[in-house]
């Protein structure tokens, strides 16, 4: 199938699709997803195609509509799970992280917990402290979680379909700054065209000065970044992790390697984020003989997340902030 | 004594100004969006002023209330100055949280308003915990909780009704039954079909009211306060209301019909109805309702004036500010 | 068809067996635990042996079940076999969990046990997936919920119903009611008093049983399971029984008296009373009783010594283990 | 007041019935907590002396005692939470994350939230995945909470109080295993004589060859790794952390300048855990250009927190794993 345009939202959609239509043991439930077409419309016209059974609203109960999940789940079923925003997954930490973590250990291998649960989250919508959230950190600690996050609507399309594939619980990051951003995309016929399972680390960009390492809505702010610092002469590699557990560090270490520099950039926190567990994962490797200059981490999160927009702005790691960051890098060892 | 009684003309000249000063409020949030000059979203109370004026009315000073994202109405009712809500919503330093927390976390502590909440069902067992507060602090202070129909899907209010019965407290927990969650019908969400029967899982005997009724609305809430500030445990009113605009402004509507809009509108609307009841009544002439509608509409404008003219914060707020307290190693 | 029918000479003797396999069980692992042979922590549930035996017989081949914490029984009631749950205890590669879960997540999907767990209430809403899973499937299955008077607290409890309902899941919720959460009487922790009432905020008809009368149990629980399967909608079957042993190993009984308990174990037992009550109405000779004690003793008395052993797993084990499946790049 | 020798459990009692005696406002709550006296014991006897409108046994409702908590706390109380296990906060992150964390900068610092919230955590007692977990990683990486891991048994009881004298949100991180653990305790006679706010990084060990920085039972472990590395003429530093947010980590700076080797042990996951957050701390400061070879972290949680002995123990960082990464980060540049 040739590429179409189309945003981030629409390629989650047509993946919705492909697997509804593909595989009878999926379906899809959360707040508000079939009569409204989900809070940022992602969801929207599947209840008319397939039918309320498998496109299904439920009360607002985040605990049971994961613990829902998990039973249905280990029973056969391959459930799609949309948290209305990232901040209510606080209400379903149970059955995410006690149940559909542990189970396929815990009862000695012999269940599996396919499940897919997507988080709409990040800041910049003014939508405050408890509805921008990125918590992919958390998760990305727990043995038997997995978690992705794309930054395209290719890969969009295409990770959701392999979380839908893939027998262990993957919790499926979204930034919903990224919903209405356009490109390519290719979309695929079945659930069977995407079998090469969780896709690692994409190289963005390759440059020899210094290494960008971001994911989901940042990962396209590193590109822009590395855009910017071209001008000034400086070339910068720039990798989109899309995989956070299990983080594919070996193009990251191959990166670093060769440039000697690392920055590294996501929108939550920085505080025992993303961000450190690929810090420290570099200066692990063989890359720590290569580095030139101690790593650096552009990252949001220094307050809970403001409502001013200035404010808001000011709590969230910007282009320019990235630019700012990797020039004093490049300066330090001058 | 309850703060205003809507039986006599001033209690009644005071319900009608507040429900009406809520509508302006609302109103004045729906210009400024329109205006490209309010971010984010909100949650606009139209249509259940009645709710929030005639419980916030029964309630006496040190009463305290917590509210929800649907919050500007409860705020108001409690006492809140709209010009200090219109900076928040603003992202303004005048604003109730300083611009830090927009529509959905107006909070005003010390007047005893704990705060509207983004989380449904978030503030139910925050609402427990005050009451608890309060009668260890050895007031006797009850705690108002709003909360939505579909909030009472939530395990929240379970928990929070469980341990407000097994402990007793003074909290009433009041529910503003608009018929919908953000789209889902109250009768497909909530298996059993009503909240206020729910009241019986713990012991509380649940009372349904006329939400759009300020009179109604004021008797149920005043005489539960009374039982529970006596000592009678934690209450539970159902109150039946209707939310005329979207959910938020994303909303298409799809999920109910225009009609059916229409007919709240047009024939159960609360404030219409209190001005017919309270002319009716003869506790207010028409004359006096104009005066009224005016009042309202020229304070929300004075105070949509103020609010535009406050500053915005400084990033420089955000040092620190995620603490009380930060130790010295922490800077 | 019901698995066993306890009016029937056959049903008796199986029904009866299985409570005695239960027990001799339970205490099989107070003897291993005292010779130091078991670690980690257990709940028993000796005293409680008709709930499960009763209500794992009245379901047909194909139902499922939810256990909890206290599943030893659930587990042999749902035709678990006893050396592999023993092999389980001791940590052993024969165990169901292979070793890896314990006491607290002994499962066998296959044979639709999915699985006790050790968190309160954390598998109610796990049956309400497998409820629904099933009949997404087009089976008649039904999911029996085993759940403690302490569980219906939490707020999984309350969102697990409600789901149910507005769904008409076929799903049995059965809450064991053995008095006491860990240590909190069931009065002191539930508001309202009674987990059978509250399937009324559900639109569920709760049904009160005497949980140490099997011939009760089962007949509740046949019919509840009978209507549920013909598209009733969800259950609630409340089941009042006691545990004699402590709610853990740390446990001192504080919470009780030693008369408590003993008027339980010497007028109520569930056994002694089934045993009564079947030689009294001729289903059951009383050689037929010392016969069925001894099969169960010996059931047991095999199962450990196969179990034991067993061999230990390896940590090798480990590898990848947290995964159905690790991509390449996560090696 | 002279040092007695008790244990942890007794140190947090003692420590629980300074903060009853001295401030009218604190009260405990939490399930099994007073008439069991705790799950381990830890609040026993405090019922009879204080009563039981002070020592709050519970309902199994653990969002409800938290949100109760964050109610009380920002009208004048200071609850002291205990989780009967780590494990079940999970049940209890909205009122945690969502609002204990958020309501004193969301709104605009009008309120302040003095809670403290106990978890007992850790492996080692053969209670398996779901009541074994070190889920401190998650609170570290949220803005508005704070969180302390004490080792020894005055720690325990300093830290306690100092947490309950705090302004904000604080998680109070146990380790079962330590509850047993004795050392010499001068316990304090009010709450005002730990006046000093929260406490950071404590050095427990000097020696130039290489830090070893570690928290709550792993820092015991880690002194105990030193001592048997002192055997082979290794000389290691040992530093516990006790504060995990905000994170002190001048000490270790200091410390790793000084010996140019890192190693950061915990019982946590290693993924995106409090070792990550340490050595990108470090590698991102002065002391980068004094590290002699790659940082190292010796953690655990691979998989879920098996039941077999074995298996648990493989799954816990010992002694000496400690002692072997130890001699592998020596033996790499030699
Ligand atoms: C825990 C949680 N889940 C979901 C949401 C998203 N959400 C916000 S308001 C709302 C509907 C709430 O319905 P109701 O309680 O009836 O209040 P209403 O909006 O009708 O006033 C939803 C689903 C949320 N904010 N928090
Ligand atoms: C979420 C959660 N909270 C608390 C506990 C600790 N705990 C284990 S069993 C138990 C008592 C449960 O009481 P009940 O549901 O009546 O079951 P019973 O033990 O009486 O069989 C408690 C508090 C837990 N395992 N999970
Ligand atoms: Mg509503
Ligand atoms: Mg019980």
């Amino acid at each position: 199938m040739s590429a179409e345009t189309m945003s981030c939202a629409k390629a989650l959609n047509a993946a919705m699709r492909v697997a509804l239509t593909s595989d009878p043991a999926t379906f899809l439930a959360g707040e508000d997803i079939a009569v409204y077409g989900g809070a940022f419309g992602v969801t929207e016209g599947l209840l008319a195609d397939f039918g309320a059974e498998r496109v299904r609203d439920t009360p607002i109960s985040e605990d049971a509509i994961v613990g829902m999940a998990v039973g249905a789940a280990i029973t056969g079923m391959r459930p799609l799970i949309e948290m209305q925003f990232a901040d209510f997954v606080v209400n379903a930490m149970d059955p995410l992280v006690n149940q559909a973590a542990k189970l396929h250990f815990m009862y000695g291998g012999n269940v599996t917990v396919p499940l897919v649960l997507r988080l709409p989250g990040g800041g910049g919508t003014g939508a405050a402290q408890q509805h921008s959230q990125s918590l992919e950190a958390w998760f990305a600690h727990v043995p038997g979680l997995k978690v992705v996050a794309p930054s395209t609507p290719q890969d969009a399309h295409d990770l959701l379909l392999a979380a839908v594939n893939d027998p262990d619980p993957v919790v499926f990051v979204e930034h919903k700054l990224l919903y209405r951003e356009e490109g390519p995309v290719t979309v695929r016929a079945a659930l069977a065209d995407v079998d090469g399972g969780l896709p690692g680390t994409a190289v963005r960009r390759e440059g020899a000065d210094l290494t960008i390492v971001a994911y989901s809505l940042t990962a396209r702010k590193a590109e822009e970044a590395a855009e910017a610092l071209a001008e000034d002469g400086i070339d910068a590699t720039v990798l989109d992790l899309r995989s956070l557990r299990p983080l594919d560090l070996g193009p990251v270490i191959d990166a670093v390697t060769r440039t000697g520099r690392l920055l590294v950039a996501h929108e939550a926190p920085g505080p025992v984020g993303i961000g450190a567990e690929v810090v420290a994962g570099v200066v692990g490797s063989r890359a720590f003989d290569h580095l030139l200059s101690p790593p650096v981490r552009v990252t949001g999160g220094g307050t809970p997340m403001p409502y001013a927009p200035a404010l808001e702005r000011a709590n969230i790691p910007q282009v320019e902030d990235i630019v700012a960051a990797a020039r004093r890098l490049m300066a330090e060892d001058d | 004594m309850a703060r205003l009684d809507p039986k006599t003309p001033a209690g009644a000249r005071d319900a009608l100004r507040t429900m009406w000063t809520i509508r302006r409020f609302e109103e004045a949030l729906e210009d400024l969006y329109s205006r490209g000059m309010l971010h984010g979203t909100n949650h606009l109370s139209i249509g259940q002023e009645a709710v929030a004026v005639g419980a916030c009315g029964a309630l006496e000073d040190g009463d305290l209330i917590t509210s929800t994202h649907r919050g500007h109405g409860h705020s108001i009712a409690h006492g809140g100055d709209p010009m200090r809500m219109m900076a928040e919503l603003l992202g303004r330093t005048d604003g109730y949280c300083r611009g830090r927390g927009g529509s959905m976390h107006i909070a005003d502590v010390a007047s005893g308003n704990l705060g509207a909440n983004g989380i449904v069902a978030g503030s139910m067992t925050i609402a427990v915990g005050a009451a608890l507060s309060m009668r260890m602090q050895g007031t006797d202070a009850v705690v108002v909780c709003f909360f939505g129909d579909g909030a009472a899907n939530e395990g929240s209010f379970h928990e929070a009704l469980n341990m407000a019965g097994v402990w007793d407290l003074p909290v009433l927990f009041l529910c503003e039954n608009n018929q919908y969650g953000m789209s889902m019908a109250q009768d497909a969400s909530t298996a059993g079909g009503s909240v206020a029967a729910r009241g019986a899982a713990y012991g509380i005997e649940g009372v349904e009211v006329d939400g759009n009724d300020l009179d109604a609305v004021f008797t149920a809430v005043q005489a539960e306060v009374a039982r529970i500030r006596a000592g009678g445990g934690p209450g539970l009113v159902e109150a039946i209301t209707y939310r005329y605009r979207g959910h938020s402004k994303s909303d298409r509507n799809l999920y109910r019909t225009l009609d059916e809009i229409e007919e709240w509108r047009t024939e159960r609307d609360p404030v219409d109805r209190f001005e017919a009841a309270a002319v009716d009544s003869g506790r207010l002439t028409v004359d006096e309702v104009d005066e009224v509608r005016e009042e309202a509409r020229a304070a929300i404008r004075d105070a949509v004036g103020r609010a535009v003219r406050s500053p915005e914060p400084d990033v420089s707020d955000l040092v620190d500010a995620a603490y009380a307290q930060v130790p010295e190693h922490g800077r």
